[in-house]
């Protein structure tokens, strides 16, 4: 396959993120890698929940105390609008659209880039009030679980930009067009993994 | 570019290895990795052996006993028994699904690299302040309160490597579904290929578990976190389900490989196609999916409540059945063949006993009320050394006489071979069938020493001659080993005379695109239908001949395993080291700009024309 | 029925194995010689699926051996093309049913058994006056030492179980610093002591163990703990239950012991209460959780430290070097102890200690 | 040849059709996303509304399973063709995720 050859509008496949072998190859192993991933995540899941609100005898804080609905409900909004976004974006690549799918990447970035920020200051907030990160068996896992999930937040919008960055000046071909979709499959599931976060841990933590 | 290696030089030779994106030398190194460490866990077994040989020795101290039991169990599972199948997968799937490569040629290397770093990471704990000592269970309450660095290098050694075995996990899947010839279907895909899948699914849904249990205990021992600690509202219980949530499909990444080996194996020297080929294939997945569900069976006395150990002592019995199945139809393979004993076979030949006589006790220790008495005795140690050694590591040592002339195109010594086997096979019956019997006598496993009072000296004494045997065995064949590469007598294709799959109808030496053209393939064990056709060629050809794409080598995988490497030490001696934090931010860096490097670069390939490809005489037909 | 027939002779056969083997083996420590109902049921759980594996493999290997016999190249020639057979559904589902009706042999009496065995319930039975009617122990396990706790009776031993016969004893079980597992072989099967919770389960004995060679069951940690934890041994001494009960009047007395009678012992009396006290008590009557083993019964003993043999030249040996001994265990070095401001103890100290703890005893 | 892709040019109305076809994905996936953000409301407004635990917990779990599977099939295309052995691979991983779930909340604490 060749970098150089130019597609139109006309000739652009209906699959572009896989009509080559390594586009096909691409796209199956990063699914895979999301079956484990799930799997990853179950892991810490079901650490947070057997750690919940345990701590040593004494302990201050619970996550009834402790959660913020409004700022979640925030944070939540926001990146299940990122992934919509990502959706149109995914929408100009199959239309051959360069500039409008890195607007919308641009988009998905600064939405994800505010999720980020909210969580940053979440768990600022946190360690002042003297919820840290060694402060109870419960805080080690809430900060884990949701830590996790905020890194891979912040490995998908490194991804994510650089993959702009790199192809702005060259527009789509079959080499690049798997790598974009495979990061927005990647950005998907980031939210699959919030929505989880948000009901089992901060919402079910308000319940008690 | 031609495929028979022209003489190179030393410096050129090794930068070919760091670098190389190819499958077949990627199998070389998996294997001469994997065959050092096995050495250097059975150098370890050996140490063991001498310290148990009479009672109250005093050979190695009782601190350094528990880490050199880690260190062996570790060793052997991690970095040496599936490094080495990851080499023959490397060196055969690919061949045997008329594959060019790999789907992923680059993360191939990788996946070699970071369990490289990872193993040699592990391994230096012996140099910098001692060795991991809780086990290779490493169970929580013990490993948190372990002193010293050694559960640290375990935790950030085994991380490393894993994620290289995940990253070869999913190769192997992609390429298995994506990258078979035209006419492979998946009814006809070697058994070895089938149990390859079926294996690194495993690995895709067991790493993770054990990946973030490793976390945890880095976070708990490194960096303050309070999982295990139970004072702190921790809980001991949740590191010893997430690793047997791992552990247990473990023992079945490691056996389902051998399993497809000696089916290959006994097909091939029955002269037979095997028996009950979709019962064959049905019983893998089975016993893939049903390893998910067994795993508390190693936490029977953990106090999990009758309930769970009832549910989870008849889920563990049910995996005999399918396993029964493959014992059956590989014993209905040879009835009616015509069994030559060659070498591998004699090994074939030789694990259906003894992995039965292990999978039966594994049976036994299923059942939980029993299991109560058996459960850390050396029952166990024999249980699974009787699966492992009788299982995973003579089909190991049969997949190294088989395939050898197909990865480096000469034929280890027959006699030799077979010295080798008998060594080994009496020595492994002589040292672990005892150790049923001193389980039974109430000797725990795990420990340093024992009285003269209890009546277990006679026992252990006879194991640990026995392991002399097996060391004999393993020494002959090293022998063998440097013997055949002195000689250097090509054997050229299908030197077993009766080979049945792809990988047989290659040319020797393998080119090093694989197949000049893709092949067609017409039904189960083509080539042995091609044969049966008097096709000379071997194969039916699926293309005309034409451009060949090849990845490009690349150092990066190194480089990025590497910073792995050099991380983990500023991790590892954080809170002690001023240098500790920098330098784990230089490791990851390193990584990162390796990673980054390689997104920036387009690395599309290059190809082989169609010209030269006609102009090449390649292997031998 | 002839199968039927064959399978009990292999059971007989298989009965006379174990009993022989069990010759092998020592009555105090061996899982083939159960000491109480439990350890039996599991040792007949151990011969019925001992029996159907046995039966697996004479199975498999009179095919095995036809095979590899009847089919050999050598004897075939070698040209012989065999006829490349599928497979034969008939066969397929016979060796898919038989094994599974094997197991399901097996499967019904682990399951009763596993719930039998952790029936902890009469733990709580009470008499007529409220009075529990089972012993129970609480068992704290420490590094490479054991604890055992009467609480209904308000006494405390360590490294020496004392249990009734014929009854069945409830044993609450934890660990006090890293996990560690309570097993007693010939008794039956193990349960772990965990850190975070306390394990329950259940062992009775027949008879009373001075009829043993060395008069007392053994007892082992069977969970790595560290360095010492093949050393992390205890004993079992099993009394008919009159003899029990004497026992814990002797116990609960034991709070008032004598002066030592000999003035080397009322030396070592005096050291031992200055250095040694603050981890070691004397008095059987007490709750759990000292830092060292309870000594109150110190003179009875069957062993020192759980694994040296009970002699004065051991006492000394290992007090005068605890380290030398149980790599790693908690006893300080002589000039470590409290009050020794880092003098070693001397041959005379240490006979003095020796003889005074010789005197700690509570039987006659 | 594998690595050669046959590119197809479409002729307009094939064009035209294709792209009204991804308008009305495009549409859907609108929808989509308004459900999605219409059932976290639900389960925000349920957990502050302050119904009994045990009858909000349950339901507020499946409304997030519901958002996962539409964030699968419809904004990860997990419906179309070509998705068969990554469904297959993905369930399996939330089978194992489950009982692993499960047994932790049974199994870990007495
Ligand atoms: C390759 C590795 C391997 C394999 C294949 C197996 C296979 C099996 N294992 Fe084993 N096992 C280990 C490696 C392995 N194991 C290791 C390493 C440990 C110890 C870990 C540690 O603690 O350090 C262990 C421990 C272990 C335990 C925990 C013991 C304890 O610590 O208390 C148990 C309990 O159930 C068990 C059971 C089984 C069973 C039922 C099988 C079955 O899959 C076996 C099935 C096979 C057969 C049964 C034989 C063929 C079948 C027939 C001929 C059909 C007819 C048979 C019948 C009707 C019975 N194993
Ligand atoms: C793949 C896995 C594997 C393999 C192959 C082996 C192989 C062997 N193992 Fe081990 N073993 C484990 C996995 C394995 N083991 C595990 C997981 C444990 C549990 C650890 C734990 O409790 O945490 C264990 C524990 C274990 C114990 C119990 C320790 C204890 O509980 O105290 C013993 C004791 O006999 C033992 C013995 C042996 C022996 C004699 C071999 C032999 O088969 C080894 C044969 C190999 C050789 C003998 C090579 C010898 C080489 C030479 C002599 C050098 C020649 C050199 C040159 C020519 C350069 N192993
Ligand atoms: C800091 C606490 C501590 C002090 C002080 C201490 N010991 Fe100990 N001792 C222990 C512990 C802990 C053990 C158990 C060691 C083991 O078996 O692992 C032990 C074991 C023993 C044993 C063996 C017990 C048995 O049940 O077999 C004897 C005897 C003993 N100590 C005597 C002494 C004497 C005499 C002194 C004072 C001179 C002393 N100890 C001071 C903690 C202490
Ligand atoms: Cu305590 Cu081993
Ligand atoms: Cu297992």
């Amino acid at each position: 396959m060749d970098l150089n050859t130019k597609y139109t509008p006309h000739s652009w496949p209906d699959h572009p993120e896989s009509a080559t072998l390594e586009g096909k190859n691409k796209f199956l192993g990063f699914w895979l890698f999301l079956g484990g991933e799930t799997v990853l995540f179950a892991s810490l899941f079901a650490t947070y929940l057997a750690l919940k609100n345990r701590g040593p005898s004494g302990m201050e804080f619970t996550t009834q105390e402790l959660f913020e609905l409004p700022l979640v409900f925030i944070m939540t909004m926001l990146l299940l609008t990122s992934s919509l976004t990502s959706v149109y974006a995914m929408y100009h690549m199959k239309n051959y659209n360069f500039k409008a799918m890195q607007a919308w990447l641009a988009v998905t970035v600064l939405l994800g880039a505010a999720f980020l920020g909210f969580e940053i200051y979440e768990f600022y907030h946190y360690v002042h009030l003297g919820f840290t990160y060694d402060q109870s068996a419960f805080s080690s896992a809430f900060f884990t679980l949701v830590g996790t999930h905020g890194l891979h937040v912040l490995i998908g919008l490194g991804w994510i930009t650089l993959l702009m960055l790199r192809n702005t000046k060259r527009g789509f071909n079959l080499y690049n067009a798997p790598k974009f979709y495979v990061a927005s499959l990647y950005w998907h599931f980031i939210d699959v993994v919030w929505v989880f976060i948000f009901t089992v841990v901060y919402l079910m933590g308000v319940i008690g | 570019m031609s495929s028979i290696a022209q003489k190179k030089g030393f410096g050129a030779t090794l930068w070919d290895y760091l670098t190389t994106v190819d499958h077949k030398k990627i199998a070389i190194l998996y294997l001469i990795t994997g065959g050092f460490f096995f050495i250097v866990g059975g150098i370890e077994a050996m140490l063991i052996r001498i310290q148990l040989l009479k009672p109250d020795n005093d050979f190695v101290a009782a601190g350094l006993y528990n880490e050199i039991i880690t260190m062996h169990g570790t060793t052997m599972i991690f970095l040496a028994a599936m490094p080495l199948l990851f080499g023959f997968m490397n060196a055969a799937v690919p061949l045997q699904i008329g594959a060019r490569d790999v789907a992923f040629p680059f993360l191939n290397s990788l996946g070699f690299w970071m369990f490289f770093f990872g193993g040699i990471f592990l391994n230096l704990s012996w140099f910098l302040g001692g060795a991991p000592d809780a086990g290779w269970t490493s169970y929580a309450s013990l490993a948190i309160s372990s002193p010293g660095h050694g559960i640290d290098f375990y935790a950030l050694g085994l991380q490393i490597s894993g994620g290289g075995t995940l990253i070869a996990g999913i190769n192997f899947l992609v390429t298995i579904i994506n990258m078979r010839a035209p006419g492979m279907t998946y009814m006809r895909m070697p058994l070895f290929t089938w149990t390859t899948f079926v294996a690194s699914a495993l690995i895709l849904f067991a790493f993770p578990p054990l990946t973030v249990g490793l976390f945890l205990m880095i976070f708990d021992r490194m960096f303050g976190a309070n999982f295990f600690d139970h004072t702190m509202g921790g809980n001991t219980i949740i590191w010893e389900h997430l690793f047997w949530i791992f552990g247990h499909p473990e023992v079945y990444i490691l056996i389902l490989p051998a399993f497809g080996i000696f089916s290959e194996i006994f097909s091939t020297f029955s002269r037979k196609r095997l028996f009950g080929y979709s019962a064959m294939v049905f019983a893998t997945v089975l016993i893939g999916f049903l390893g998910f569900m067994v795993w508390a069976h190693h936490m029977f006395t953990t106090g999990m409540g009758a309930t769970a150990n009832a549910i989870f002592a008849v889920a563990t019995m049910a995996i005999a059945v399918p396993t029964g199945v493959k014992i059956f139809n590989w014993l209905l393979t040879m009835w009616g063949g015509s069994i030559k004993f060659t070498t591998p076979m004699l090994y074939a030949v030789g694990f259906i006993p003894s992995f039965v006589a292990g999978g039966v006790t594994g049976v036994m220790q299923a059942s939980a009320p029993l299991d109560y008495q058996l459960h850390d005795s050396y029952f166990i140690v024999a249980h699974f050394h009787y699966v492992i050694v009788g299982g995973v590591v003579l089909g190991l040592l049969a997949g190294l006489h088989y395939y050898w002339p197909l990865m480096f195109n000469t034929m280890l010594n027959e006699a030799m071979g077979k010295i080798t086997f008998w060594l080994f096979f009496l020595g492994f019956h002589l040292t672990f069938f005892i150790q049923h019997f001193l389980g039974l006598l109430g000797m725990p496993r795990r420990v340093f020493t024992y009285g003269e009072d209890q009546g277990w000296d006679l026992f252990n004494a006879i194991s640990s001659y026995g392991a002399i045997f097996m060391a004999a065995g393993v020494i002959v064949l090293v022998v063998n080993i440097v013997m055949t590469i002195a000689k250097n007598v090509p054997v050229g294709r299908d030197p077993w005379g009766d080979g049945r799959t792809l990988e047989w109808a290659i040319p020797q030496p393998v080119p090093f695109y694989n197949f000049k053209q893709i092949p067609l393939v017409r039904g189960l064990d083509t080539y042995w239908i091609e044969k049966q056709e008097g096709n000379v060629e071997g194969m039916t050809y699926a293309e005309p001949i034409g451009d060949i794409h090849m990845p490009n080598n690349s150092i990066i995988p190194f480089i990025m395993s590497l910073g792995l490497f050099v991380g983990a030490f500023g991790a590892l001696y954080n809170g002690e080291q001023p240098w500790a934090i920098p330098v784990l931010g230089l490791g990851l860096i390193i990584t990162f700009a390796a990673m980054a490097t390689r997104s920036l670069k387009d690395d599309l390939g290059y190809h082989i024309h169609k010209e030269d490809l006609l102009n090449e005489k390649g292997g031998k037909h | 029925m002839m199968k039927g027939l064959k399978k009990w002779r292999l059971f007989s056969m298989l009965t006379a194995l174990m009993i022989f083997l069990a010759g092998c083996g020592d009555e105090h420590l061996s899982t083939l010689t159960p000491a109480g109902q439990v350890g039996r049921d599991q040792l007949n759980l151990m011969i019925l699926s001992t029996a159907i594996m046995v039966l697996v493999i004479i199975v498999v290997m009179i095919v095995y051996i036809i095979a590899i016999m009847k089919f050999r190249r050598s004897k075939l020639g070698e040209d012989f093309i065999p006829k490349q057979v599928e497979g034969n559904h008939t066969l397929e589902i016979i060796w898919t049913t038989v094994p599974i009706i094997l197991l399901l042999i097996l499967t019904v009496p682990t399951v009763i058994a596993t719930y039998e065995l952790a029936d902890t319930k009469g733990m709580d039975k009470k008499d007529e006056n409220g009075n529990k009617t089972a012993v129970t122990v609480n068992v704290e396990a420490n590094l490479y030492w054991w604890e055992f706790e009467y609480p209904d009776l308000g006494i405390v031993t360590a490294q020496e179980l004392v249990v009734p016969t014929g009854e069945k004893v409830y044993f609450n079980l934890k660990a006090a610093d890293v996990k560690h597992s309570f097993w007693i072989p010939a008794a039956g099967g193990k349960l772990d002591t965990n850190v975070d919770n306390i394990n329950t389960f259940f062992l009775d004995f027949d008879n009373p163990s001075d009829s043993l060679e060395d008069g007392v069951f053994y007892g082992k940690c069977a969970e790595l703990c560290g360095p010492s934890h093949a050393l992390m041994d205890f004993k079992v001494k099993t009394l008919d239950r009159e003899d029990f009960n004497a026992w814990v009047e002797d116990m609960k007395a034991s709070a008032d012991q004598a002066a030592p009678e000999t003035a080397v012992a009322q030396e070592g009396q005096e050291i031992f209460e200055q250095s040694c006290i603050s981890c070691h008590a004397v008095s059987g009557a007490g709750t759990a959780g000292s830092v060292g083993p309870n000594l109150a019964t110190f003179g009875d003993r069957n062993r020192v430290a759980g694994f040296l043999e009970h002699n004065e030249e051991n006492i000394k040996a290992w007090i005068n070097d605890p380290q030398e001994f149980k790599p790693g265990n908690k006893m300080p070095q002589p000039e470590d102890l409290p009050k020794r401001n880092g003098k070693e103890l001397t041959d005379q100290e240490l006979t003095a200690l020796t003889e005074y703890l010789m005197g700690l005893s509570v039987e006659e | 040849m594998a690595h050669d892709v046959h590119t197809h040019v479409k002729s307009n109305i094939e064009f035209e059709y294709a792209r009204r076809r991804a308008a009305n994905e495009m549409r859907g996936q609108v929808t989509t996303f308004a459900i999605m953000i219409f059932l976290t409301l639900i389960a925000f407004t349920m957990v502050l509304a302050g119904f009994s635990a045990y009858l909000v917990i349950p339901f507020i779990l499946l409304l997030a399973a519901i958002q996962v599977v539409l964030q699968l099939y419809y904004f990860m295309h997990m419906s179309h063709k070509g998705h068969e052995t990554a469904s297959l691979f993905l369930y399996s991983g939330a089978l194992i995720a489950a009982i692993t779930v499960l047994t932790f909340l049974t199994i870990v604490w007495w």
